[in-house]
């Protein structure tokens, strides 16, 4: 679905995503994990049209996305989220999901003054999708509250519920669990799979969490130093000596590990 | 009698309160780990803690003195550090000058606790000349510790100090955090993390809505099926 | 909508003051007032759209302004016929020069490659275009500006009824703002603040020194009017007769007459533009605006199109902008461009914005209001003060001499403290535009 | 009616707020001669009202004139100054209601031809005229090559187009031109713009405490230019304490005779601590005198009376009636006779109602400008 | 050879100098602009009022001391008079920041409050300085006027053009440039500079280090203050002072702080040259300087200028807007609102 061939992103002498290639099959949970400062957000940033890379290409079903617009992406079904929260602090969460629906009428202005009714119909339908996403996530208690005023997690949680706004083809989640109780983070795992089995959805999760990776991921990428270190399921990761090394360390076997 | 105590705190932002009468305690070599869930008031009580929030009711107490009406800095300069949850890093300053703002209130010679440092977070070593909004999301959480651990303070307070890092970094930070508890500093700590944290922590609260629901020893919680179902995801 | 309590204090106090103007001073001033509160509001209105909806930080508010304003020269001016058969030809093979140009441009842009090479091509081209544009150009505005130039000098409008003026002007702005939209809009905050006080100042300068097109410093005055003349009220049977029944005085009432009629013009003007203003604002594409300038980045990745949006709303409230520069000369009935300075376009307008309390329309109008009418009645206000304070001193001091003679400087004191009152009680301006907070 | 009011438009705020003070205070001489008198309609005083016309901005201007007229009651307003905000107040404001105005500065070709009721006045001649008696000085002088500053509004693009018309039209060359802004930080640009067109000799037409003494100094700074041509803007002694030896030889015109009148004027304003010589305020004074006169002529401070009679005081014939005259005439016109005011600028209007406008040839001679002849 | 030293002479006199000169005025403006928008995150529109303010200061006092006959010539007196200047602006400048800023500073306003809570204070200082000197013209200027004269130069060297240069463009520059040395240095190495520059960052984080606000708030507007009475002083030396001029003096400062990139005190001086400079080689007008160096025939009829001078502000603005568009964010990467 999506095939990332060579991509280089440099920051002056700095090789932030150095040569990496990789495929994202369709339909798969994909996980890509690795060190901190590997290149992972950047490398999403680079597939997500932020950043032109200095070298490479991303085809997305087979046509050259490369340098395409965000919000060109978006129009293609590519949704992102972003590792430090992007909400629109001055809009409340309801308004935060019913601002992501692409083509509402009501976003152009002709419309707005000539077919008032025609909007109305439409925003009671996005505004009933919204309020579902809300619920799903537990935020209704916050739902009227200033996006900007929502703690840390909430704020991630409302992140990923823009993705269940709209029908995506592939979504990119830049550790969507930092920062998220646990408790709910196994519910959200339970949505990403639905989403995956019932819609059709791609995922590719960038996610330090091995266990939830565990539960949802195959295959799993690990990306070290700009470059794609291996890919394989997520035992074949973990046992793997170099990933090890530089990535889980050998805390597994710390003594203050008591939980399994 | 706790090093550092508050009690009964209540307050919020303007609005509702957020804060509904929580109380938390440490003592001078202690590890102890908030846990609750998102939006429970868990990094807003460890502002109210740090005096950045008017508090409505409660008192907050460091060793003999009432501290409740202190300005942050004046906490500093009585011996308490604060990782933020969020904007915790100096962005437009390099990594060195990041740590330098970590000692800024200390006269005696710092180089030795930047060699811990560095140690502990070799990358930062190797990029202290970069500008701390240049690097990774893990990367900046490393920096906003190494500043907090800079100050030397007696009591040290991490709002989530291990979201985003790599599970090699984060067992590298709690080691060195028991070593920290162990030169006999009080730790408080919000995490998310909460198995891996509580293993660690000697006591541990679990805040709900503003209150405190559970508060025990790391050990206890971890075994309260409770608990773990609703709160640890296990 | 829910009609907000505050916001209708607000704007009966506003009334009030004016009614005390009137029965104070005088009528007649009042309406000369409220007239200018009109215009000024609908100005920041049009600034409104800019940094309230979007966050667009546009210092230039002058430069269209005053495009509005030459509006009114080239559509209600009657044409000049001398200039245009001076340098008709001329001017006519200067707009094919031009035409060509851009065309060669054009056409050796697609024909090459991204890169370097074509950037330097397309300025060598460009140079070379100026030039050539200039043979045809020069003559054709050496000979027009040399036709009777303490009277003419020009090549005057289409002589059509300035009311007309009023759309074109904001078509003008709109055209200029979508140009300058498309250099200037990448640029982030502070940095669009400053290239468009630049280009602010570029559109005064050719104003100022194309005088073929405008007469330049020259001034254009006496402009149409689209209401009647005091004079000829005064000699017409009807309105005599009217106001003899009325029982007032013929002079006061053809002058209170006339701003009436200016008024009504301009309020069905800030009715119309107000009902677009507040339908957008809450629709759904006024939310979208909304999250633009939260967070453009996120925005980009929701699949809103930040660039062209802001282009939008930048067009959109320029030529609001225009449309009302175009109604203040109207209203001045001339057309000077050294009027124009950043102080009083710009400066006074954001002030405007920001007291009335940006993000909100109400707010916008309410500021309008309020700060052109202080900045009016500081100067009465200023001498007072200065008198009252220096009251004591005795007749024959030298320092109040001294202070009384300084006292129209109090004018600047005045509204600076006023803003800074207003600014210290309501930080987010008198109207706060609405957060749904519960 | 014993107390009369006069307003006094000028723009006390805005580019010329450091020229405004001393005009008022000339207006305000006048008033108070009369006042002091005790002749005017049998024992009237005259209260002069400001407003502020702040020069540039016509809205401002129109308020301030509306609130002079319609809520003061003045009777005739002094003003304005800078032409276009006195254009726009005699339009919209003081034609419709019926006001004299009489503008001491208002220098622009184009006021001559507005549709004015008859109720447009000045004491300032037309700069069209100015121009050909400098391009006249000039050339005399053996001047032949010049280059141009003019100060970018309508009085400085207007002065510096019949020069350059005049002069060239009587053999002279001009070597460049360029506008200065008044109030800006710098002005070297322009003057080395202007001194790469090889001239010796600058002709300056700004205002003498603006960018017009910006271009000079940085001139002789620079050493671009060691000879000037000034404007009647340019004129008055502050310019010379400012800039010293480089200016002498400077030659300039301004409005006015050389009757007694403008030398007693000077004396006259140095007692009450204006400088009588500067800019505009012998026109100022001129200005509200005018008003004063026809209003005693007409008996009565009716607003249609007086603009009935400024004509016939203003001019031939009658007794002539200088500066600080006023009681002479007020006396003679209370009598039943004629005067003709001649006043500090030798007053004459046209039949459009502005000064036909002599001009004198000033030359700085040591430290001063000194008269050389009239024209 | 005459010929080629004709040249440069000429281009030295006409633009080099006076762009340097002025451009050094602008810098020093536009540091203390860059000060107040690095630290305290806002556009300052009151500095050039307060520029004039502390001016006044500085000439009312020269004028005592020129009455009472102390001097230091040939250095003109106003330079004793300074301290007390800077004094006087930095009382107005805390003053206005206790009774004004402040309250937003606490209330954590958006940035552009700030803005235009400066504008009222612009206002009302505007307002003061015309109330106590009012709007008049005022010399001050004594001791040696110049330098290097163009009559004297012409003697030393033979020939025929001449160079001046002003005393107050010689202490201009040179104090322009020891100001930024200085300033450099304090925000770089100090660590009341540290701590300023970590408060501009992150206000709360700085906090959380020690970091004393109202010290950090304290130093910056003594920075600033100082910095705008030695540019108002040195500017009402070199031309003359008037409020007016003043105010209008903001506009290029802002263009030169901003296109050097706002916050950097090495970005204002740069941003001061580029608008200096701009402004006087583009406009001037080369004929005379190809014709030293051409032979006649070849020297074009006109006066060889790319603009004329009625574009001078245009054209610092176009160079300005292109800078921008190719260094979105200033010569040195300045911070954004
Ligand atoms: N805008 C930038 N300018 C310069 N360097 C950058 C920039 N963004 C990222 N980098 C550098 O690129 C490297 C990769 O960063 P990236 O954010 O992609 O890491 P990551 O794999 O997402 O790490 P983490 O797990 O900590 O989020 C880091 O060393 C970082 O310092
Ligand atoms: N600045 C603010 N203004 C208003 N309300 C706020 C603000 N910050 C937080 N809140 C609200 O206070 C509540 C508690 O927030 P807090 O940040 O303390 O939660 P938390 O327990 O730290 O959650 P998390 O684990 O997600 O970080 C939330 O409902 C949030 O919406
Ligand atoms: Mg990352
Ligand atoms: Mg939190």
């Amino acid at each position: 679905m999506i095939r990332v061939e060579n991509v280089h992103k440099h920051f002056g002498g700095l090789r932030a995503v150095d040569g990496a290639t990789l495929e994202i099959a369709k339909g798969s949970i994909t996980g890509l994990i690795g060190p901190n400062g590997a290149g992972k957000t950047t490398l999403f940033n680079v597939i997500a049209g932020m950043f032109a890379p200095s070298e490479g290409r991303v085809l997305l079903d087979g046509d050259d996305i490369t340098g395409l617009k965000p919000h060109e992406l978006f129009h293609r079904g590519l949704l992102r989220t972003f590792q430090i929260a992007h909400e629109f602090g001055s809009l409340t969460v309801i308004e935060n999901l019913m601002t992501v629906p692409a083509n509402q009428s009501g976003e152009r202005l002709l419309d707005v003054w000539l077919k008032p009714g025609q909007i109305r119909a439409q925003e009671r339908a996005i505004r009933e999708k919204a309020e579902e996403v809300v619920a799903f996530l537990g935020l209704e208690a916050v739902a009227g509250e200033l996006a900007g005023n929502l703690s840390g997690g909430q704020k991630k949680l409302l992140e990923l519920g823009r993705t269940m706004m709209v029908d995506a083809k592939i979504v990119f989640l830049d550790e969507v669990g930092a920062g998220v109780n646990r408790t709910l983070l196994r519910t959200i795992g339970d949505a990403i799979l639905r989403l995956n089995q019932e819609r059709g959805y791609t995922f590719c999760m960038i996610e330090h969490d091995m266990d939830f990776i565990g539960r949802l991921c195959d295959p799993v990428i690990v990306m070290a130093e700009g470059k794609v270190l291996m890919q394989g399921t997520v035992d074949e990761v973990k046992s793997d000596e170099r990933v090890i090394e530089a990535y889980l360390g050998r805390g597994v076997q710390n003594t203050r590990k008591v939980m399994a | 009698m706790s090093f550092l105590i508050a009690e009964n705190m209540v307050g919020g932002y303007g609005g509702s309160d957020i804060l509904k009468g929580c109380t938390i305690a440490v003592e001078k070599g202690e590890i102890v780990v908030i846990v609750g869930p998102n939006g429970a008031g868990k990094s807003t009580a460890m502002k109210a803690v740090f005096g950045m929030l008017d508090l409505r009711e409660g008192s907050v107490r460091l060793g003999e003195d009432d501290i409740t009406t202190l300005s942050p800095q004046e906490r500093v300069r009585r011996g308490m550090g604060f990782v933020p949850q969020n904007n915790n890093v100096f962005s437009t300053m390099t990594v060195m000058e990041n740590l330098e703002m970590g000692a800024y209130l200390r006269e005696d010679d710092w180089s030795e606790t930047l060699d811990q440092v560095f140690t502990l977070f070799p990358i930062l070593k190797e990029k202290r000349q970069q500008d701390a909004g240049e690097l990774s999301g893990g990367q900046r959480q490393q920096v906003a510790v190494a500043r907090a651990l800079m100050t030397r303070p007696q009591v040290l307070m991490l709002d989530e100090p291990t979201a985003g890092v790599s599970p090699i970094v984060m067992d590298e930070l709690f080691d060195r955090i028991i070593e920290i508890r162990n030169t006999g500093i009080a730790i408080l700590m919000v995490e998310q993390n909460a198995a891996q944290a509580l293993a660690i922590a000697d006591r541990g609260y679990v805040l709900v809505t503003g209150e405190n629901r559970f508060s025990d020893s790391g050990q206890a919680l971890l075994e309260n099926d409770e608990v773990r179902r609703s709160f640890l995801g296990g | 909508m829910t009609v907000n309590p505050r916001a209708c204090i607000y704007f009966g106090l506003m009334a009030l003051a004016l009614m005390a103007v009137g029965f104070l001073q005088s009528w007649s001033l009042a309406l000369t007032i409220l007239n200018l509160c009109l215009i000024s509001s609908i100005m920041a209105l049009g600034l409104n759209m800019q940094w309230g909806y979007a966050g667009l930080f546009n210092v230039g508010v002058m430069g269209f302004a005053a495009l509005g304003g030459v509006a009114a020269v080239l559509v209600s001016q009657p044409p000049v016929a001398e200039a245009w058969s001076a340098g008709g030809t001329d001017l006519g093979l200067t707009v094919l020069a031009l035409a060509a140009a851009i065309a060669i441009i054009v056409l050796v842009r697609r024909a090459m490659g991204k890169g370097p090479l074509r950037t330097f091509v397309t300025f060598v081209l460009a140079i070379a275009g100026y030039g050539f544009v200039r043979i045809f150009f020069d003559p054709a505005s050496e000979a027009i500006e040399s036709v009777d130039p303490s009277k003419t000098g020009y090549l005057g409008g289409l002589g059509l009824p300035i009311i007309l003026a009023w759309p074109i002007g904001g078509l003008i702005a709109a055209g200029a703002a979508w140009m300058v939209g498309k250099i200037a809009l990448g640029l982030r905050a502070d940095y669009l603040a400053i290239a468009t006080l630049g280009i602010s100042e570029i559109v005064l300068a050719m104003l100022k020194h194309e005088d073929w097109l405008s007469r330049g410093v020259k001034n254009v005055t006496g402009l149409s009017r689209p209401v009647p003349y005091e004079i000829e009220l005064q000699t017409t049977d009807w309105f005599l007769g009217l106001t003899e029944s009325l029982g007032a005085a013929p002079i006061e009432a053809s002058s209170v007459f006339v701003k009436i009629c200016y008024a009504l013009l301009f309020v069905a003007v800030l009715g119309i533009l107000m009902w677009l203003a507040e339908k957008a604002l809450h629709s759904p594409w006024g939310r979208m605006m909304r999250a633009i300038r939260d967070n453009e980045t996120s925005a980009e990745a929701m699949g809103k199109d930040v660039t062209r949006r802001h282009l939008q709303i930048f067009i959109l409230g320029a030529a609001v902008v225009g449309l009302a520069g175009a109604m203040l000369v109207t209203l001045d009935g001339q057309f000077t461009p050294g009027t124009y300075n950043p102080l009083r376009y710009t400066f006074l307008i954001w002030v405007m914005v920001i007291v009335g309390g940006s993000g909100n329309n109400w707010g916008s109008v309410l500021g309008g209001f309020l700060i052109w009418f202080v900045w009016v009645e500081a100067e009465p206000a200023g001498l007072w003060l200065m008198d009252l304070a220096t009251s004591g001193l005795g007749e024959s001091s030298t320092l109040r001499a001294h202070l009384l003679e300084s006292a129209p400087h109090m004018r600047l004191f005045v509204m600076g403290l006023i803003l800074l009152l207003v600014l210290r009680f309501s930080p987010r301006g008198l109207l706060p535009a609405k957060t749904r907070h519960q | 009616q014993d107390d009369v009011k006069i307003g006094v438009i000028l723009g006390f705020t805005g580019p010329i707020e450091s020229l405004t003070p001393d005009m008022a205070a000339s207006a305000e001489l006048a008033m108070t001669e009369v006042t002091e008198s005790g002749l005017l309609l049998g024992g009237a005083t005259v209260t002069p009202v400001r407003g502020d016309s702040t020069c540039v901005d016509a809205a401002a201007a129109t308020a301030a004139a509306e609130r002079l007229i319609t809520s003061d009651n003045v009777v005739a307003i002094v003003g304005a100054d800078c032409s276009g905000v006195t254009t726009a107040i005699a339009e919209s404001v003081a034609i419709p209601n019926g006001v004299v105005m009489v503008s001491p500065s208002a220098t622009s070709p184009a006021l001559t031809t507005i549709t004015d009721n008859g109720y447009f006045f000045r004491t300032a001649p037309s700069d069209a005229r100015q121009g050909e008696i400098l391009a006249d000085v000039a050339m005399e002088r053996g001047i032949e090559t010049v280059a141009i500053t003019y100060t970018n509004n309508d009085y400085g693009k207007g002065l510096a187009d019949s020069f350059a018309a005049a002069y060239q039209a009587i053999g002279g060359t001009v070597a460049a031109t360029a506008a200065h802004e008044d109030g800006k930080a710098d002005y070297s640009a322009e003057v080395a713009a202007l001194a790469a067109s090889g001239a010796d000799t600058l002709a300056v037409f700004g205002y003498l405490d603006q960018g017009g003494k910006g271009m000079i100094q940085t001139s002789l700074d620079t050493g671009a230019f060691s000879s000037f041509i000034l404007g009647d803007g340019m004129i008055g002694q502050s310019l010379i304490d400012n800039i010293g030896d480089g200016l002498v030889g400077t030659v300039g015109t301004v409005p006015g005779s050389d009757s007694e009148g403008a030398a007693s004027f000077d004396v006259y304003a140095r007692e009450s601590g204006i400088e009588g010589d500067g800019p505009y305020r012998a026109e100022s004074y001129d200005a509200a005198a005018l008003i004063m006169l026809a209003m005693q002529a007409a008996g009565s401070a009716d607003r249609a009376a007086i603009q009935a009679q400024i004509m016939n005081v203003a001019n031939a014939p009658g007794e002539p009636i200088g500066p600080g005259e006023l009681a002479r005439g007020l006396q003679i016109l209370a009598d039943g006779g004629e005067i003709d005011y001649v006043g500090a600028t030798n007053v004459e209007l046209t039949d459009v109602g502005e000064a036909a406008g002599s001009y004198k040839e000033l030359e700085v001679v040591g430290d001063s400008f000194t008269t050389i002849q009239v024209r | 050879m005459d010929d080629i030293l004709n040249a440069i002479v000429l281009l030295t006199n006409f633009v080099i100098v006076p762009a340097l000169a002025y451009g050094a005025q602008l810098a020093l403006g536009a540091l203390g602009v860059t000060i107040i928008f690095g630290i305290l995150r806002f556009a300052n529109f009151a500095h050039g009022d307060l520029m004039a303010f502390a001016t006044m200061v500085v000439i009312l006092v020269t004028w005592v001391l020129q009455d009472a006959g102390i001097g230091i010539a040939p250095l003109p007196t106003a330079l004793i008079a300074l301290p007390v200047g800077i004094l006087a602006a930095i009382a107005i400048s805390l003053f206005t920041d206790r009774c004004v800023y402040r309250f937003y500073r606490q209330k954590k306003s958006a940035p552009v409050i700030f803005v235009i809570a400066s504008i009222g204070v612009m206002f009302m200082m505007n307002g003061i300085v015309r109330v106590i000197i009012g709007p008049d013209d005022q010399s001050f200027g004594d001791g040696a006027r110049f330098l290097i004269q163009v009559t004297q130069f012409r003697e030393w060297t033979g020939l025929k053009e001449g160079l001046a240069i002003k005393m107050s463009q010689a202490l201009t520059l040179g104090v322009a440039v020891i100001a930024v040395a200085a300033l450099f240095w304090f925000m770089q190495r100090t660590r009341a500079g540290k701590a300023m520059r970590a408060y501009s960052d992150n206000e709360d984080l700085a906090l959380l280090s020690g970091v004393n606000p109202d010290r950090v708030v304290f130093y910056a507007w003594v920075i600033a203050a100082t910095l705008a009475t030695i540019a108002g002083t040195l500017y009402g030396l070199d031309k003359s002072f008037k409020p007016f001029t003043y105010f209008q003096l903001l506009l290029p400062i802002f263009a030169a702080a901003i296109v050097g990139g706002i916050g950097q005190p090495l970005g204002a001086i740069v941003g001061g040259f580029i608008v200096a400079f701009s402004e006087v080689t583009i406009t001037y007008a080369y004929r005379k300087f190809l014709l030293y160096l051409l032979p006649a025939e070849w020297v074009p009829d006109g006066l060889v200028q790319f603009l004329s001078t009625d574009y001078k502000f245009a054209i610092s603005f176009v160079i300005l807007v292109v800078v921008l568009l190719v260094r979105p964010t200033g010569v040195f990467r300045g911070k954004v609102i």
